[in-house]
C-alpha cells in the first residue's frame, strides 16, 4: 500500500545526507517549511549545497541552518532580505559561497532538472555580468545563454493539504518554487497543514501529483516566520 | 541655486500619476519594489488593469486591513496583499513563462541608472561587500513587452541617472521605453532621448544641465 | 473593461488569415475544439499550418479541415487514429505536408515557445530517424537532441468554464495540450462549456490564467466527434 | 511439427500475468496500447500500483459502464476509462514531465523487435505508403526508468521477434530491460539475453531454434 505519511519532521528529514544538495520552497516566509529545515538542524547533516529564492531572515529557518555552518553553497536569486543579516556575514567573510542566479532561471532550472531537460537557452542574463563565462547563442537574431537543470537528492517543501499518495494543494503564494521542486529531487519530503483522506483533494485542483513526493509529515500549526524574527528567537530555542 | 525656493519637477506621487496615464486600459502589469508600487494607486477611473506578481499571483489587490493579513500572500517586495475577484495563483515557473514569453505588457521598475540607449542597472551598485542580488529583474527586462522606469532624476549626491553608458552592472540592454523622473518624461526612441513632458519650473536647458547623456526636445 | 467573451465561434476566428500556423487543442477527440474548427472551415482560411497531436478523424473536425485542403501542413505525434482516412490519403498523394514530433517532445516545444525558451535539449527520439540532421550534445555522457520552441499566431482551445477574464478551466483529459497551447499563440481563442462569473472559478484551481486568452466563446453542447464519425457525418453539414 | 498438438508457450493472459508480477507495490506504471493494457488486470492482490496515461491522468482505472463513459476521460489508446480515488489531471508537459524526468518506474511497451543489445522499435515498419506515426513512444522509452516488452516471441510469418540488429526504424537504443513472450521471459543482462523463465512445454533449444539472437541459460 502506498502510504507517504511519516508521523515527525525528523522522520521526514532522517536520510539526508552530508554534503547534500538541497532545495528549498518559499519566497520570503511564503512556502518555507520551518519545521523541516529545523528537523534538518538536529538531524546534522552538514556541507549541503541549498537552492531557494532567498537566505531566510532573522535566527530561525534557512537563516538558522546557515548560522549553523551546515551550508557550504546557496544558489539562489536574492540572498538578502528584511532582517537577513546571517548570510551576508558569512558570506563576506568567505565562509559560504554564492550563486546568484536570476530569479526566473532559477525557476525554469529546477522546472528543466524534474523535466529531464539537461539544458535549455534563455534571454534574462544576456549582455550582464551573471552571464560570463556561459555559453551564447542567437536564434533568429537575439542572443540567449544557455543555462543547465538542476536537480536535488532532497526537496523540502510546505504545502497546505496532502493525502496519502504525495497529491498537494498549496495555499495562495506560499505555492512559488514547491511545485517544481517537488519534481527535481530524488526525494521529495514535505510538511503538510493538514493530511486529508485519498479523493478529499479535487482531481482537477491537484497541483502536485503524488508521483514527486517521497514523504509527507503533517504540520498543523506551522511556525509564523515573521513572528519568531519580530520576537529575536534564534533556532534551536532557547 | 534660487530655483530651490519654488517647487521643481514632479512629486513622488505625481510621477506615479504619469506612469498611471500611460497604462491602457486591459493591460497586464508588473510592479516593482519601491516607487513603481505607487503607480497601481494613479490608474484612471474606467481603466481595467491586472497586476501581476512574480511570486505567483496575476490579480494583485490593494494592501489588506491588518487583521486579514495571510502570511501566505505577498508580493515580490514580501509585502502582504490581497487578490482580486478572478485572480489566479501559480508556480514560479509558471509565473516566469508569463514573463519570459512576452505575455507581461508593462513592467515599470526603478533603476540605479539608464543609458541613452535604453540599458538599466538596477540591481547592483558593484561595490565590493554588498551582497549581490538579482531577483527577477533580468527576467522582466528580458521577457516584458514594455519597460517604463519611474525614478529620481538625479541620485542624492546630484549625479545624473540617464546617462551616455551605466557604470553600474547590467540588468538589460536596450530595454527602456520610457523614464519617468520628477524632472520629466523622456521617451527613449531611435533617434536618441526625446523629452516628452517637463515638471513644474523645469525647462529643457535646465533639464540638460541635470542630464549626462543629450537630449532633444520633443 | 476586460471583456473576452464574443457572441459566436464566427467571430471567435474571424481574424486567423491565409499561412496562419494554428495550434489546435485535443488529444483524439477530447479537448477537440470542434465548432471553433468548423467556423474556420467557413471563415476560409488557408495554407494553414496546424500543430495538434493527431489529424482528426472522419469528416468532422480537424480531418475536415484538412479534407478542405486548407492545411499546407500538419505538425503532430500521430497522424494517424482510428477512422482517420483524410490525411493518410492526401498524405500519399503529397497534398500535405507531415512533421511528425515525438509527443513529449511537441508538448515541450510547445510550452518552450510559450515561456520563451527558443530551444532545449532532450533525450527522447535520439538514436532515431527523428533526429536526423538535428544538432546532438552530450551532457554528463548521455545524448540529447536539441529541440526547438513551437509558437503559433492562433491557438484553438476548448476547455470547461471561462470567465471574462479568460481564465480556464478543463474536463478530465480534455486538458490534454490545452493549457501549453495557450501560452504559445499570440491569440488564443477558446471555446468554451459554460461561462461562468468573475470569482467562480477558485483562483487555486485556474489552469490557464486568462492573461493567456484572447478571445472565449460559449459553446453549450459541443459536438461529440466520435458520435459524428460514427454516424457518418460531414462538415459542412448536409 | 509434432509439437503443435500439445499447448506450447503462455497465452496473452498469462504473458500479462508474467508482467504483473514483476511490477512492485507501489510504482507508477504506464501501460501501452494493446497488450500492455492487459497488465493491469492481473497485478496480484495486496499490491498498490498507479497507472499514468500520458494523455494527463495520474491513476488510471478500470474500464467504465457504457452509461458512466466520458468522452473527456480515455487513455493513450483513446479507450474510455475511469480515475481512481487519489487521481489527478494535469496538462501534456507536465504528463511528460512525469516521462522524461524518469519518474515514472515501468512502462510496458509492445515491440516489432528487440535487439540483443535492448535496442526496440515499436513505431514503424518503415514500410513506404505507411503514415509515420510515433505518438509518446519515444519519450517513454527514453525517459522512464524500467522498459519491459510484451510481445509475441514471433511474427506471424515466423520470424524472431528478438532480433540480433533492429531492421525496423528505431525507438530508442539500449533501453529494454526484460521482454515477456509468448515462450519466455529473457533479461537483457551486460552477459547478453539471459532466459529466465519458460513457457510450458518450450525448452532451451526450442527457444533458441525460435529466436535470431544468442540466448544464455540462466
Amino acid at each position: 500500500m502506498i502510504n507517504k505519511i511519516v508521523s515527525s519532521p525528523a522522520e521526514a528529514v532522517a536520510n539526508i545526507f552530508d554534503g547534500a544538495m538541497i532545495m528549498i520552497g518559499g519566497f520570503g516566509e511564503a512556502g518555507s517549511p520551518i519545521e523541516l529545515i529545523h528537523a534538518l538542524i538536529d538531524q546534522g547533516a552538514k556541507n549541503l549545497t541549498v537552492i531557494s529564492n532567498n537566505t531566510g531572515s532573522g535566527h530561525v529557518g534557512i537563516a538558522s541552518l546557515i548560522e549553523h555552518r551546515r551550508v557550504a553553497k546557496m544558489i539562489c536569486s536574492f540572498p538578502r532580505t528584511l532582517n537577513s543579516t546571517v548570510f551576508p556575514e558569512l558570506y563576506n567573510k568567505g565562509e559560504v559561497d554564492l550563486e546568484l542566479v536570476p530569479q526566473g532561471t532559477l525557476a525554469e532550472r529546477i522546472r528543466a532538472g524534474g523535466a529531464g531537460i539537461p539544458a535549455f537557452y534563455t534571454p534574462s542574463s544576456v549582455n550582464t555580468s551573471l552571464a560570463n563565462g556561459k555559453e551564447l547563442r542567437d536564434f533568429d537574431g537575439i542572443t540567449y545563454v544557455m543555462e543547465y537543470g538542476l536537480k536535488a537528492d532532497f526537496s523540502l517543501v510546505k504545502c497546505e493539504a496532502a493525502d496519502r499518495y504525495g497529491n498537494l494543494i498549496y495555499n495562495k503564494t506560499a505555492r512559488n518554487f514547491g511545485p517544481v521542486m517537488c519534481t527535481a529531487a530524488d526525494q521529495t519530503l514535505v510538511q503538510a497543514k493538514r493530511i486529508v483522506e485519498l479523493g478529499d483533494i479535487d482531481p482537477e485542483c491537484v497541483v502536485t501529483p503524488g508521483i514527486f513526493v517521497k514523504k509527507v509529515v503533517e504540520v498543523t500549526n506551522p511556525s509564523d516566520e515573521s513572528k519568531l524574527v519580530a520576537e529575536e528567537r534564534s533556532y534551536p530555542w532557547k | 541655486m534660487e530655483i530651490k525656493e519654488t517647487k521643481v519637477g514632479w512629486s513622488r506621487i505625481e510621477m506615479a500619476q504619469k506612469v498611471a496615464l500611460d497604462i491602457p486600459d486591459e493591460s497586464y502589469v508588473n510592479l516593482g519594489i519601491g516607487l513603481p508600487e505607487l503607480v497601481a494607486d494613479h490608474v484612471p477611473e474606467g481603466r481595467e488593469v491586472i497586476y501581476h506578481t512574480e511570486n505567483g499571483l496575476l490579480g494583485m489587490g490593494p494592501i489588506p486591513e491588518e487583521s486579514e493579513r495571510d502570511p501566505e500572500l505577498i508580493n515580490a517586495g514580501k509585502k502582504n496583499i490581497t487578490a482580486i475577484k478572478g485572480g489566479s495563483f501559480f508556480h514560479h515557473a509558471d509565473s516566469f513563462t508569463m514573463i519570459r514569453g512576452k505575455h507581461i505588457d508593462i513592467c515599470v521598475l526603478g533603476a540605479f541608472q539608464v543609458s541613452k540607449d535604453g540599458d538599466i542597472a538596477n540591481w547592483s551598485t558593484g561595490k565590493p561587500g554588498a551582497i549581490p542580488a538579482v531577483g527577477g529583474a533580468m527576467d522582466l527586462v528580458a521577457g516584458v513587452k514594455r519597460i517604463f522606469v519611474i525614478t529620481q532624476h538625479n541620485t542624492k549626491d546630484g549625479k545624473s541617472k540617464l546617462v551616455n553608458e551605466c557604470t553600474y552592472p547590467l540588468t538589460g540592454k536596450g530595454v527602456v521605453e520610457t523614464i519617468y523622473t520628477n524632472l520629466a518624461i523622456i521617451d527613449l526612441k531611435k533617434e536618441g532621448l526625446v523629452v516628452r513632458e517637463m515638471g513644474p519650473n523645469v525647462d529643457f536647458e535646465y533639464l540638460q544641465e541635470h542630464t549626462e547623456a543629450p537630449l532633444i526636445k520633443s
